[in-house]
């Protein structure tokens, strides 16, 4: 597992030295729905899945997935440990200085997790800002976490390092309702089908005006652009004949999670998210 | 001629038997260090062990102050069994609290002194008056500071162990030891870890105290005169057994027993 | 990666909060390791099989398991048998009573240390039993371990990064979290470092300067 | 759970395993370094010896370990990450080791030095022939406890893209949803290979004891099963 | 009296001067251990220094063995200054090399024997020769056990220091330093951490070792009769000064000071 500094220094010909090799690196988070090993210890996810189909068409016929604690996954992408980030990233302005984005492969609507019968009442982050005494579970490194300093619930924010030890807390009764991605959520929930909590419906929280939709991509090297932009034509021809939708379908994406915002949108901050 | 001192010489000449040992054996591992031991020794009686290194009597001190216990056989002090109790006419054995009751009428002075070095003089002095006798602590100073004057210490109440010689430290435990007003006091080669000058004014000290009081005296030493001074009796040890007891000018003048004989001569030799 | 001035000023606010957080847990967590752990020894002492075997084993099992795994079953487990502590004071929990096996070592050595003429002295005494430990035993015991127990003062402090996982947000958690946010992490971990570094120096330095005042004379090697 | 799972957590095992190991044999080292440094009469060997322990005992693990992996290749630095990993808990383990191997050098009685002094044995002679041979049976209880502390301290590895046994966990959490049995088979097998190091380390100490005609001291077991009265 | 015994008795009644201090001084804080100390020996001179503790005889064995520096003055041995070298004309301080170099011709042995526990006995005898002298380790060996049988222990070169009895373990410290065929041999108090009868064994080897070897001994004792038996001149010390110097007969049968007679009174006294 040696990092491949060179392929910084070579710019744009990253793509076709990949090609050589016959493989690719690709960095994942271990989230599901995103990127994740799955039950029967496969490595697996919509971004995975996705990012394989792409290569092929790009000539590239295996790919070595490593596997990385989120919050490594810029730095070590930056230093060559992996070529490509395909976790299902949330594309943001403050990361787009940091790094490329390809178009993003989905959209994400909020929910909420709680107790099964909703005791409190509860559906939107707007319901929880009025209500003094519920407390929040939101995910480390989330965009819920910008969204909640914005609405001023830091205070009761309780921050949790794994989709699970959200779920596990409340549970515990260490929050009331527990703010994530759908998509997310309801792929924890499927997994414990036996623990009394539900889901509230899907929405897009509106945020000073704004409505915030979290939109993942694929993460490059700020120097691999030409890398990106092949890798975004062979994307969109996907998403167009619709075998972009039919590769997630199984993670859980239905219609309403595909999009048509660009990268170039989303780092420009028009529409979206902190 | 290896046997056994006689019966009679075993036994105290003074007042009938306070201290008792019967058929006390003991053992470390496959080394028995003593086997069968029988003795005795009259309340308010000076006796001094003697003999050479290994025979067993520290052992025998160690085991009076329950440091220690025997495999076998049976300790009496006064009326009571040290390490056993009479329940329902059959000897048992004895509980913590037994054991601690008997013990009280017993203290001991050790080779090394032993004093809490995180006090000062006088509350080693104290700290047991106060906490086993239940003297209050202004009682308990009275009664260590006569004790510390009488080892001419009294000028050092304040000074810490560490700060005193060996000497002097050794004459703080001697008062720490009487300050428990103890029927039988413990002396284990109570000078030997001092040089000659030092031993000798400790040695004064316990002259004084066995002219002044009736202590009962259980001394392991090598100082001889010191021995021939205080001691009604003198026993010789061998390898876990008595083989020879008698008066101090007896066994020091015409020793019976040709290892004692020797014994002697290389401890007189060699000063 | 280069150095930016600018963001690191910016986070320095919100790390200070996160380091106080992290002081404060080592601190309560110290003071509980430093009492449990010499229950544990003595515990462990007892003459009673009944309590020093379930003590041993108690011990050795928290002291080789991770504090991580620990403080999980704390935080989730324990309140399904109807105890709700807050996250902090599980954390402080968790931390203390995983250090107290460590310091119980500690105090154990002090204790073995204590030369056995001591003992012997306080039995030809006669003291009892309480007052033997009381004032004896302990105040030879418990100086010589200062040293060894302000090191593991300072270890506690770089574990303190564990609260993490049971949501409390030390130093590490808010540096993570502000990396996660801007995606850059090189200021908030070297600022961390650097922080770490200001607050174990001064107590190693602590710790040394006893250590020198119990430990007699300078000596040739 | 499924034997890739299962291979997950076996490799994460290893890993651990080998992080360990790695960074004891590395961490050895350090510690006697700079452990003997520190008892030099050159100063500068001595302040050296203290640079590097108070430097490295105050950094954390994780700290160098970012530094080494995300922000050294920045310098032109390359470090395997697994090597990063073993480097960074050495550095860090063997900064408290070095505390303990001056401990045990410093409580050598100083009569053991006179007396080789008198025999003029060299200074270096000293250390080697006297002092240390005594000096490590001391060391022993303490490197064990570090040992077991490395043990657990190697989880920290997973943010450079060490797969370690906790790491392996939190796959396997994340895959099945189910908290509880990979924390309990965590504990479980953390437990055990804490058995394992301890039973070695208790087992060095006895052959060291022994050559230096010593009774060894009494095992877990054995204290357990011979409990003494007062 | 206490004016300083007179200058001819301080000086060697040997061939020349071997050891030589020239006003030493040493202090500790306030303490003055010694002030402005002269004496000297011959080669092949025996010299036992008594006196009362604290006077400074062990602080002297410390300064030639090099374990403690005199703060003023200079101690030569043979040719050569001890802590210093000349260069050119001047004394300037000595190098480690040096003192090693002066050191190599004496050698100590303690009052605690400090054997190195982590070696058996053969090796404790061995390893100074093979690593100082440079000797094969086969002709260390052969040297070690003619030692060993001297001292009666050649059926011990198996066993750790912990196993021997502290009479043995002293012999084995004895051996192990005549292993390095010193040219003088430092002796402090070696017996008085034994008990009477395993000291006479101790005392019996060196009585040996001073017979059968020219080599030049310094020894601090209380044991006078092997003073007398061994040494040539006695020096008795007081406060860091030598107030008498005599040979051992007339030392202890007519001492003219004082303090020395007082002194030996308590010596002999007790026991
Ligand atoms: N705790 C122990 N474990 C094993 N053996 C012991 C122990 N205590 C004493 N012994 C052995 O018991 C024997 C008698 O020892 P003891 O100390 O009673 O002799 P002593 O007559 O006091 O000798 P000394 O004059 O040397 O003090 C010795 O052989 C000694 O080795
Ligand atoms: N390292 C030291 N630090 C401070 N004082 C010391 C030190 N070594 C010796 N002294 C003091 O120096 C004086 C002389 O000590 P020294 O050991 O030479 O006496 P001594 O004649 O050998 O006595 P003893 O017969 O008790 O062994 C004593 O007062 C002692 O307290
Ligand atoms: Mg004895
Ligand atoms: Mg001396």
């Amino acid at each position: 597992s040696t990092v491949d500094l060179t392929a910084q220094e070579a710019g744009g010909d990253l793509l076709s030295r990949i090609r050589d090799r016959g493989e690719v690196n690709i960095g994942i988070a271990n989230e599901a729905p995103y990127g994740f090993v799955d039950r029967s210890g496969r490595i697996t996810g919509e971004a995975p899945e996705l990012a394989r189909k792409v290569f092929q068409r790009l000539g590239v016929e295996r790919m070595n997935p490593r596997i990385t604690d989120f919050g490594s996954l810029i730095p070590a992408l930056q230093v060559g440990v992996f070529d490509v980030i395909a976790a299902g990233m949330f594309v943001t302005p403050a990361r787009c200085k940091q790094i490329l984005f390809s178009d993003p492969e989905y959209q994400a609507p909020e929910a909420l997790m709680v107790p099964k019968g909703n005791p409190k009442g509860i559906n939107t982050l707007d319901d929880i800002v009025a209500r003094k005494d519920i407390r929040v579970g939101l995910l480390t490194g989330s965009a819920n976490i910008g969204y909640a300093t914005d609405l001023g619930l830091m205070d009761r924010a309780v921050i949790f390092d794994s989709v699970f030890s959200g779920l596990d807390g409340i549970l515990a009764n260490r929050a009331d309702a527990f703010s994530l991605t759908a998509i997310s959520l309801r792929d924890a929930l499927n997994k414990r089908p036996d623990a009394p909590l539900e889901l509230t419906p899907a929405y897009v929280p509106v945020i000073g005006g704004k409505r915030k939709l979290g939109c993942g991509a694929f993460g490059f090297r700020r120097d691999q652009r030409t890398f990106r932009d092949a890798f975004n034509v062979e994307l969109n021809r996907m998403r167009a004949s619709g075998e972009l939708l039919s590769t997630v379908r199984p993670f859980g994406f239905t219609e309403s999670e595909m999009t048509t915002l660009t990268a170039a949108e989303l780092c420009s901050d028009t529409s979206s998210s902190s | 001629m290896s046997q056994p001192a006689t019966e009679a010489a075993l036994t105290s000449r003074k007042d009938g038997q306070f201290i008792h040992f019967d058929k006390v054996s003991k053992r470390f591992g496959d080394n028995v260090v003593l086997n069968d031991l029988c003795f005795a020794m009259g309340a308010g009686e000076r006796v001094t062990l003697i003999g050479p290194s290994g025979s067993g009597k520290t052992t025998i001190l160690r085991m009076l102050m329950t440091l220690m216990k025997p495999d076998t056989g049976t300790i009496r002090v006064g009326e009571d069994y040290l390490y056993h109790e009479e329940r329902g006419g059959k000897l048992v054995e004895a509980g913590e609290a037994h054991i601690r009751k008997v013990r009280q009428r017993i203290t001991m002075v050790f080779q090394s002194f032993n004093l809490f070095p995180n006090m000062r003089v006088l509350r080693n002095v104290t700290e047991a008056p106060v906490h086993v006798l239940g003297l209050s602590k202004e009682e308990a100073e009275e009664r260590a500071l006569g004790l510390l004057e009488m080892v001419g210490l009294d000028h050092k109440i304040d000074a810490y162990p560490s700060q005193l010689s060996g000497g002097q430290q050794q004459r703080v435990a001697i008062a720490r030891a009487l300050a428990m007003q103890p029927d039988v006091l413990l002396l284990d080669e109570v000078t030997s870890a001092l040089d000659p000058e030092l031993a000798a004014g400790v040695l004064d000290v316990l002259r004084d105290v066995a002219k002044t009081t009736d202590v009962t005296m259980l001394c392991v030493t090598h100082a001889m005169k010191f021995a021939r001074d205080i001691s009604h009796r003198v026993l010789m040890f061998c390898e876990g057994r008595i083989i020879e007891a008698a008066p101090p000018e007896e066994m020091f003048d015409s020793p019976t027993h040709e290892r004692t004989r020797s014994f002697l001569q290389s401890v007189l030799d060699e000063t | 990666m280069t150095w930016d001035w600018g963001y690191a000023w910016e986070t320095l606010p919100q790390l200070l909060d996160g380091l106080g957080v992290t002081v404060l847990a080592t601190l309560a967590g110290t003071a509980i390791a430093l009492v449990l752990g010499l229950i544990f020894t003595v515990l462990r002492r007892s003459p009673s099989r009944w309590i020093c075997i379930p003590t041993e084993i108690f011990v050795e099992f928290i002291r080789s398991t991770p504090l991580l795994v620990q403080l999980f079953v704390l935080f989730f487990v324990l309140p399904e048998a109807g105890i709700q502590l807050s996250a902090f004071m599980t954390g402080v929990i968790g931390l203390g009573l995983h250090y107290a096996t460590y310091t119980s070592e500690v105090y154990r050595s002090g204790i073995e240390g204590v030369p056995a003429g001591q003992w012997e002295a306080a039995k030809a005494l006669n003291l009892p039993t309480r007052r033997v430990w009381t004032s004896v035993i302990l105040p030879q015991a418990v100086p010589p371990s200062i040293p060894a127990l302000g090191n593991y003062a300072i270890a506690m402090f770089k574990e303190t990064p564990q609260l993490t996982v049971i949501t409390v947000m030390e130093l590490l958690s808010v540096a993570r979290q502000l990396g996660a946010e801007n995606y850059r992490y090189l200021e908030p971990v070297t600022i961390i470092g650097v922080l770490f570094l200001l607050l174990s120096l001064p107590t190693a330095w602590l710790v040394r300067r006893t250590e020198r005042r119990l430990v007699p004379a300078p000596r040739p090697v | 759970m499924s034997p890739q799972l299962f291979a997950y957590l076996l490799e994460g095992l290893l890993t651990t395993l080998q992080l360990t190991i790695g960074a004891a044999a590395l961490g050895l080292v350090f510690s006697f370094a700079a452990g003997i440094a520190t008892c030099s009469p050159n100063i500068v060997l001595r302040g050296v010896g203290r640079c590097y322990i108070e430097l490295f005992r105050g950094i954390s693990a994780l700290v160098l370990l970012f530094w080494f992996v995300f922000a050294l290749p920045y310098a032109g630095w390359q470090l395997d990450p697994m090597w990063a990993g073993v480097l960074a808990l050495a550095l860090n383990i063997g900064a408290y080791g070095a505390e303990v191997v001056r401990g045990g050098i410093v409580a050598v009685p100083v009569a053991q030095i006179e007396a080789a002094i008198a025999l003029n044995f060299t200074r270096s002679q000293r250390m080697r022939l006297v002092v240390l041979p005594q000096a490590i049976a001391r060391m022993l209880p303490p490197f064990g406890n570090l040992l077991i502390e490395l043990l657990k301290g190697t989880s920290v590895a997973y943010i450079v893209l060490i797969p370690d046994l906790t790491f392996a966990g939190q796959i396997v959490r994340n895959a099945t949803g189910d908290s509880a049995s990979v924390f309990t088979a965590l504990l479980i097998l953390y437990a055990i290979l804490a058995v394992i190091f301890t039973t070695i380390v208790r087992l060095i100490e006895r052959r060291v004891a022994k050559s230096l005609g010593r009774a060894p001291t009494p095992g877990f077991f054995a204290r357990v099963k011979g409990v003494k009265s007062a």
